[in-house]
């Protein structure tokens, strides 16, 4: 019955790190041309880890609460944690998407995957 | 007004209903007069003292409601609500000239009601004429004139529109159709148990779950001899208009909330109450951070204000104010994962993302000043929120 | 049961009941389920929390008919009763075949909301067979089959007769139909909640207050793809069958009814206690003076005894009954200066005269043997009374 | 909303003067071809008046109830008064006929001019 889980509700509500990491390490942006949802996501590298990452997001309720989870999830995680996340992690992580939501879903893997590419990206760039 | 059962709200510690378009709670009267007919139960056309027993309950309200529209008790044909009051009509209307065909004429901001089933009977091989509105979403009288053919069949304009509450100017719309000798059919949903409604000949449609009655039951006014063909078969109810045995204790709701409408109606102090309610919810809403008003200011319904903030969507608002127990609705009439912009603002003239973007408050009777500064307060907060998590922060 | 509010049979001091198959009294349980429900009002479309709410009672009340039944909650489609249910089947129908035309079958004992609407749309340029019955009022599923042809559209016959209780072989009829690829429809609004009602394809048609739920609400089981027009536009409601903001509290109440009634229909004794209370009024009545019963003793609901009266009328015993306190029904429908005989009488070869003698005694799951000796001894007094005062005094 | 006055419903209830007067000196039957309504009432004279009437009737339950209220209204009655009764008058006797039971005041007139004749064609075969 109910259109979105606990967790979703929570973050749209009150969302967490709102906003984008002054000079980030890594920064993505991700539109569905189709919903119109953006998702503009930025993070701090320290130790070959996210320390910190903030999220600017245009959409649905349930994109909005999905990008303010991600940003208190993927803190801790190495570029191939990243990598290798998917709709069904993202999905199990948010407590569940409705059957119209499961673009949140692919929004939110779509700029993890582009924050892993320009962290690796700088990183490269930082190595030279 | 009583919260309902539901976890969420009780966590945010505050349930404002502010969707009473889309439906309105139960007055204590017509919950009283419900109760009290659930110990009688005959058939209303059983011949035995239980059937005339409920056929008096029937009786009584048919009363209520004639008072309140101004008709006579045989004009008022019970049905079950608004979309099938408006889709007898249409699609009746229809059948009754199927062999000729002829021609329809509506507005473009009907309720989808009448909309389908216009396209629906257009299907059959009547020609439609959906006549466009201005800014304000009125229909121009002289074009209903123009409209007019020697085939046309109806004329089918709303009262109040459900999504603006923009009245139409239903007297000179109605005029020219009559005058023409062309049944005319009223939508008057959003209006009846608010504004007087009175036609003095033609169709009318109301739902009592809009002016706190019960939900699934209505009536349809039939003023003259309008050829309609009915829908529903059976026995000879409703004067023979509409079959099936009576909702009795739906009509008795119904009949209930005309009279305490009509009471309402008649209080003195009926209009300036409404404006007041209506004219502070509009004002705080229109000083908004990027609120632009898409209710027109005149000949409109005040408890209804539909609002668009620029670069927002409605639909999320909408669930966030939800989630904060504020009930409002989006213009968009379906939630799915594209949300559709709303075909009357469209209509109006607004753009695609303005469409998007709107959302609706709309007061009842029971609306008090306490509550819009409460839903103000949290609307502001809300849409505040969610500017500053845009990406494109502009407004 | 609680006597309605009239002041005729409190002078009697008596109020039987006996009226069943017209419309029957709600249950405690369903009172009280739709004194709850009346404190939920959102509209069950709205994306908020109120529309959660109202969304969730008709989930239930969805999941309840759909037990009962024996089908899937997507295949229930809720509507205002067993006449808007029938007609939408037929008149669908049609609709839906408008231009190649086509070919209907039905029964000639069928409700008035079949019939009619089978009328209806032989205007409309559908062919009819209306299949006869034999003495026990039933149809021979033979005649189902060599009735079938290529255009044939759809078959529609009802499972218990609401004037004689008799029961159709519908195990049989709807397999014949089916195995011929064509879409079967069951008037069971007489069944519903009595027998079991199981149809594993087709469609089938129930309606709320005749088994303790409210009047004015019922439902359409589809089963299977089945080519149907809807009648009632608008919002996408019941899965697009059925437009309306749904009747919330009387679906409410019917959910509650199909919840007792399931119960019921699982109690070891429902079998033996239905034909204890059935066989009492049958021998009862079949004992009297000049009574011959018209309910065929075999598949028929015991609730219901048809019994004419030799040389009576039928509705004078109603209107005698009725002053004494018993409310039962006479065979015929209308209740006009000339009583017209039942259709289902005359279907079964009995004379104009029996036809018009008779009268219909239907008990519920409420009805008790005294109530029955009570009501055995005031018609045995009535009838007495009559013949006493005939000019033709033999019988 | 009432189907039939109170007078109507004690009298079919509590029929009066059910049968017919041995030897009569009036009687008379009348029958509705339409509706198939029947009555058959007797009458014994007194003294150039009705002493008493008895009833047979078939019909509708209003038929009954009037046929019955008749009976004791006429008591008393001469042949004159008979003839002059209409349907105006036994309506207003029997407290009011609902539309569909207009019949019954057309009946109740027919036996009762039907019954003075009877009386007369009687009274002369007396007095020869
Ligand atoms: C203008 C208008 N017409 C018709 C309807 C349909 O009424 P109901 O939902 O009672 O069928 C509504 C409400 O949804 C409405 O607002
Ligand atoms: C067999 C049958 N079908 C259909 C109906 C119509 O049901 P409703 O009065 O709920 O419209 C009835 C009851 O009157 C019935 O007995």
């Amino acid at each position: 019955m109910a259109r979105f889980s606990d967790a979703i509700v929570e973050h749209f509500t009150h969302p967490k790190n709102v906003g984008e990491v002054p000079d980030p390490d890594a920064a993505a942006f991700v539109a569905d041309p189709v919903c119109g949802d953006q998702v503009r996501l930025t993070a701090r590298v320290v130790d070959g880890r996210v320390g910190e990452a903030r999220v600017l997001a245009h959409g649905c309720a349930a994109m909005l609460g999905t990008a303010s989870i991600v940003t208190e999830w993927i803190v801790g995680m190495r570029r191939g944690d990243l990598r290798g996340l998917d709709e069904a992690a993202v999905t199990r992580r948010v407590g569940g998407l409705a059957p119209g939501q499961s673009h949140c879903a692919r929004l939110a893997v779509d700029v993890l995957h582009a924050l892993a590419e320009s962290w690796q990206r700088t990183s490269q760039g930082n190595s030279t | 007004m009583t919260p309902p059962s539901s976890g969420r709200e009780r966590a945010s510690g505050r349930a404002l209903y502010f969707d009473n378009n889309a439906t309105t709670p139960l007055l204590p009267s017509v919950k009283a007069a419900m109760r009290e007919a659930m110990a009688t139960y005959g058939n209303p056309s059983s011949a035995h003292f239980y059937g005339e027993a409920s056929a008096a309950l029937v009786a009584r309200a048919r009363a209520s409601v004639a008072a309140l529209l101004g008709c006579e008790p045989e004009q008022v044909v019970f049905n079950s609500g608004g979309s099938e009051g408006a889709s007898s009509v249409i699609v009746g209307t229809a059948l009754r000239h199927l062999w000729e065909g002829g021609h329809i004429v509506t507005s473009a901001v009907e309720h989808p009601a009448v909309l389908r089933a216009c396209e629906f009977v257009r299907g059959l091989g009547f020609e439609l004429s959906v006549l466009p509105v201005d800014g304000a979403g009125r229909v121009d009288p002289a074009s209903v004139r123009s409209a007019l053919r020697p085939g046309t069949r109806l004329v089918s304009i709303m009262h109040a529109n459900n999504e603006t509450g923009a009245l139409q100017p239903l007297e000179d719309l109605s005029s020219i159709a009559l005058e023409a000798g062309v049944p005319f059919h009223c939508d008057a949903v959003q209006s009846a148990g608010k504004e007087p409604v009175r036609l003095r000949e033609g169709l009318l449609t109301i739902s009592a779950h809009k002016f706190h009655g019960p939900q699934g039951v209505g009536a349809l006014v039939l003023r003259g001899d309008v050829p309609l063909q009915r829908l529903v078969f059976g026995g000879e109810q409703e004067h023979g208009h509409r079959a099936g045995t009576e909702n009795v204790l739906g009509i008795v709701g119904l009949g209930a909330a005309a009279d305490s409408a009509q009471d309402r109606l008649a209080e003195p102090d009926h209009e300036s109450r409404r404006r007041a309610i209506g004219g502070h919810l509009r004002e705080g809403l229109a000083s908004m951070d990027g609120a632009m008003v898409n209710s027109p200011l005149g000949d409109c319904l005040p408890e209804t204000v539909n609002v668009s903030f620029r670069k927002l969507r409605g639909d999320t608002i909408v669930d966030m104010l939800s989630a904060r127990g504020v009930a409002v609705s989006s213009g968009s009439a379906c939630h799915s994962t594209h949300p559709e912009p709303s075909h009357v603002l469209l209509a109006m003239g607004l753009s695609l993302d303005r469409a998007l973007g709107a959302v609706r408050f709309s007061c009842s009777c029971l609306t008090t000043h306490g509550e819009i500064d409460e839903v103000l307060a949290v609307t502001e907060q809300t849409v505040h929120q969610l500017y500053s998590a845009s990406p494109s922060r502009s407004r």
